[in-house]
């Protein structure tokens, strides 16, 4: 009997896992906007063609907050934050820091990281993301 | 009075708090019959009902036409979030720029006394695996796990990005913006709080979004206002007291987002602002230095900040210079918020739009009272829903 | 073309039915890209949105927006009821004739495959002891002990109301009128049903409020409509093959119920459906005879034949006589929902109101297939919401 | 120990249980129209004082519906109907009368009945309303 690695499935299907944790945005073909749902059409140029593209997975705070109060199942406090990455917006939350205003400040540098949300009842791991500092 | 223009007959709001006693028709009739009194004027004479409310299901007008008066005008179930209000007055508006009617009547009402934090869900039912689902294929909810869906928490990022732009914020400047609308609030007898807050006090209140404490964000509470416009027109048949108190539309704008970089991730509440200031500039023929006094959309200290700066109050990027300058205190030069603003006069979200207009009239009309801004003349009343819509209106005295 | 006409440039409806491959949002957009691509314009040409979705939270607009293009435009979400797709074309429409915009945009959407009878709603939450709730004091939920909420049995009493008044009326009279639109209804590829069913077929399925079988309810199904609408002046500036292919808007109306007895107990979808349809013949200068083809709002069987009275098609109390002479047969004298109508069309509810004025511009178009109802020249499209809001429309083929 | 009577609390608060079982509207002072429902204002003439009126326990059918389907609680099939009752249309169920259109017909004749409810934990009995064949 051979053993099957534990399969996974990333947080939200803009998180690619393989072969390192990347998100993936898509790309407009005519106006090169960038988006993180599926799409209809473009908000800027009305086109409706778009390409995936790797977002870099380092990037700034350019805004925060430490939000109190979390739904449940949520730990709270947390961080949450707008991400530069290269030219990219990307919302997320930071991690792997203390929830102090003395610890998250605007401009600071963060890369990409993932972790564990927990199992189904399949034995399939659910992925989430979010920023450290780097 | 230029031939085309809309006039501000009437306009009332209910005391906003907490009230137990009546229910959302029952809110938003008293308003109503407060509007149509103080214009002088009966539902007869009502050619066209606009009506917003949010937690209601989208029916208001009827119902309210069954407590006050059936008299088979079109109506109009409109929503833009927190900039419903504003929306509704707008339809009214239009219809009578349209030459449909000459008067209508604009409603807005919310009833959301201990409706907790807005924006805050539940996690969506347990599947027993993994089920990929919306556009984001999530496979659980996504609000505080990619950033928070709640308002105090968006708009404290809105107010963090305009630092990280321009310098210059902190907790304490946050608060203090908060201390001055609160400060407000205690001359406004129909406020849902009437306290002055220290910036200490606001400062070590319960934190709800870093850097927005409890006083910093916008109250939930019960509340209605409605509004009666009428064109020129119309205007010129009524009586010397109807039009010694009418108040001129001099700008009616409505605008949402255009598209920008990154404005699908954190909305971006500034451009549409900017956009409609600037039409509604303008469409009225002043600039920023010759307003009177403004109430603008403060849903959170935070929020106030970057609205100095969207509606041109200040240069760009001077924001906090402006407020560092005691401009929008009462006694300065350019009044924001004596109201008290949403943190403290409330925020019954669909009401809002028109509350801020009725603040803005009282003062041109020289009925404010205690807290008149002495000779006012020119006023400006904003507004902003998530999603996004702006509503930003410009009054003006009447000339005789 | 009269100068101040509003036109409707492009129109499109999606295919009605289970729609599970796409959301609202997708739905809505569908259409939207259709009505632009119908018009030959894009998003950038469009001055204003109005936008309606009941089921959604009043919000489609700018989520539609997002997907198809953010250019910063005013939006209106509207509701109001059935007629919430028909408030959203006014709207635009008024934008129009207030010189406010040259080009507007109106969406109607909604899901419900699957929403089982609207109107019913559980038991409230049982107390430990009884406590009076609401206006009537309600000590327990009314839906069912005092008459029924459900809108079958609303709209089967509307139509036995009218037997009771005038006579004539029977089950299988009703059943009939369900089987001519059930016939129509084979013509039209995006109907949600497309299959012919005999009187005997109608009669025997399944019981919902008598007289009403399940085959005579508006289908509940996913789908939407938009509609493109310009400016006389505007369209002078477009191409020949846009000018042929538009038509005329020759009125548009919305009214809602004036105070009548008995108006609060049984909502009276008569009277403001009469003054509507008279506002509208009197706009646009044509009467019932003028007409080539309505669409009417048969959300029930019972319902269309008192509209075939309030819209005047026939003289008043002769409802039965028209329906037994033929006349609403799409090959008789005035041919009535030859869509299929919502019963086998379907009613996706703020789709509804943009949905039926497609099915007459097709109509006037000369691109309407199998079922063109051959030369026609003036349509008339109706839609009542309860509570209650009429739209009507008067759609004109262009002249030239 | 005495004994209290049993206790009774109408469905809705327009149906007047004693001395006999009536139902009682809101007559506009101004221009008679009558509601079943707390007023802010005559949605007829606008004015907003109201007396109360009772309103006559018979009257005629003017139009009726069977319902097939009920809300939970509610025993279906049940008629609904509108009852003229003097001039005043009122909205009820009708009692005691078989579901069924061959029963059930427009301009029959009818009487107000009431009827229990049920009783809560307070021993409360709660009284609804309908109209029976007079
Ligand atoms: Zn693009
Ligand atoms: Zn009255």
């Amino acid at each position: 009997m051979t053993q099957t690695a534990p399969s996974r499935i990333p947080l939200v299907d803009y998180l690619v896992l393989d072969p390192e944790p990347h998100l993936v945005a898509q790309e407009c073909t005519n106006c090169g906007a960038r988006y993180f749902d599926h799409r209809d059409a473009c908000a800027g140029c009305f086109e409706d063609e778009f390409s995936p593209v790797d977002v870099p997975p380092t990037g700034e705070v350019t805004a925060f907050t430490i939000v109190s109060y979390a739904p449940p199942g949520v730990d709270a406090p947390f961080v949450g934050a707008i991400v530069d990455c290269g030219g990219t917006p990307v919302r997320a939350n930071l991690r792997d820091v203390e929830p102090t205003p003395e610890q998250v400040t605007l401009g600071m540098k963060v890369a990409l990281t993932t972790y564990s949300l927990g199992t189904d009842s399949a034995g399939t791991e659910a992925i989430g993301f979010g920023f450290a500092p780097a | 009075m230029a031939s085309g223009d809309v006039w501000i007959l009437g306009i009332t709001m209910t005391k906003f708090g907490k009230r137990p006693e009546t229910d959302t028709v029952g809110l938003a009739a008293e308003a109503t019959r407060g509007a149509l009194k103080d214009a002088g004027v009966s539902m007869r004479d009502v050619g066209v009902l606009a009506a917003g409310n949010l937690m209601g299901g989208g029916a208001l007008g009827q119902q309210l036409q069954k407590q006050v008066g059936q008299t088979g005008i079109p109506v109009y179930n409109v929503a833009n979030a927190c900039a419903t209000g504003a929306t509704a007055l707008r339809t009214a508006i239009m219809a009578i720029k349209a030459g449909e009617v000459d008067m209508g009547l604009a409603v807005g009402v919310e009833k959301l006394s201990g409706a907790g934090l807005l924006g805050v869900r539940g996690p969506r039912a347990q599947s027993d695996t993994w089920q990929p689902e919306g556009r984001q294929g999530a496979i659980m909810g996504l609000d505080g796990r990619v950033n928070t869906d709640n308002m105090p928490g968006t708009f404290a990022q809105i107010g963090m990005e305009y630092g990280h732009k321009y310098g210059g914020v902190s907790f304490e400047l946050f608060a203090r913006i908060s201390e001055k609308n609160h400060g407000h609030s205690t001359l406004n007898p129909l406020a849902a709080y009437n306290k002055a807050m220290s910036k200490e006090q606001i400062m070590s209140d319960v934190m709800i979004a870093y850097p927005n404490t409890r006083p910093m964000c916008s109250a939930n509470c019960d509340g209605a206002a409605a509004a009666v416009v009428v064109s020129d027109e119309k205007l010129k048949t009524l009586s010397d007291d109807q039009r010694k108190r009418a108040i001129r539309v001099a700008a009616s704008v409505l605008t949402t987002d255009p598209y920008e970089v990154g404005c699908q991730v954190l909305p971006n509440v500034n451009t549409l602002t900017k956009n409609a200031a600037k039409q509604a500039y303008e469409t009225a023929g002043v600039s920023p230095e010759d307003l009177d006094l403004v109430e603008l959309h403060d849903c959170f200290a935070t929020a106030e900040l970057v609205h100095y700066d969207n509606l041109m109050l200040c240069d760009e990027g001077n924001a906090v210079d402006f407020f560092e300058s005691g401009a929008p205190h009462r006694d300065g030069r350019l009044p924001v918020n004596v109201s008290g603003g949403l943190q403290s006069k409330g925020h019954p979200i669909a009401a809002t739009g028109i509350a801020n207009i009725w603040e803005i009239c009282h003062h041109l009309r020289g009925e404010a009272g205690d807290r008149q801004i002495q000779g006012a003349k020119v006023g400006l009343a904003h507004v902003i829903g998530l999603g996004s819509a702006c509503g930003v209106h410009i009054l003006e005295k009447a000339a005789a």
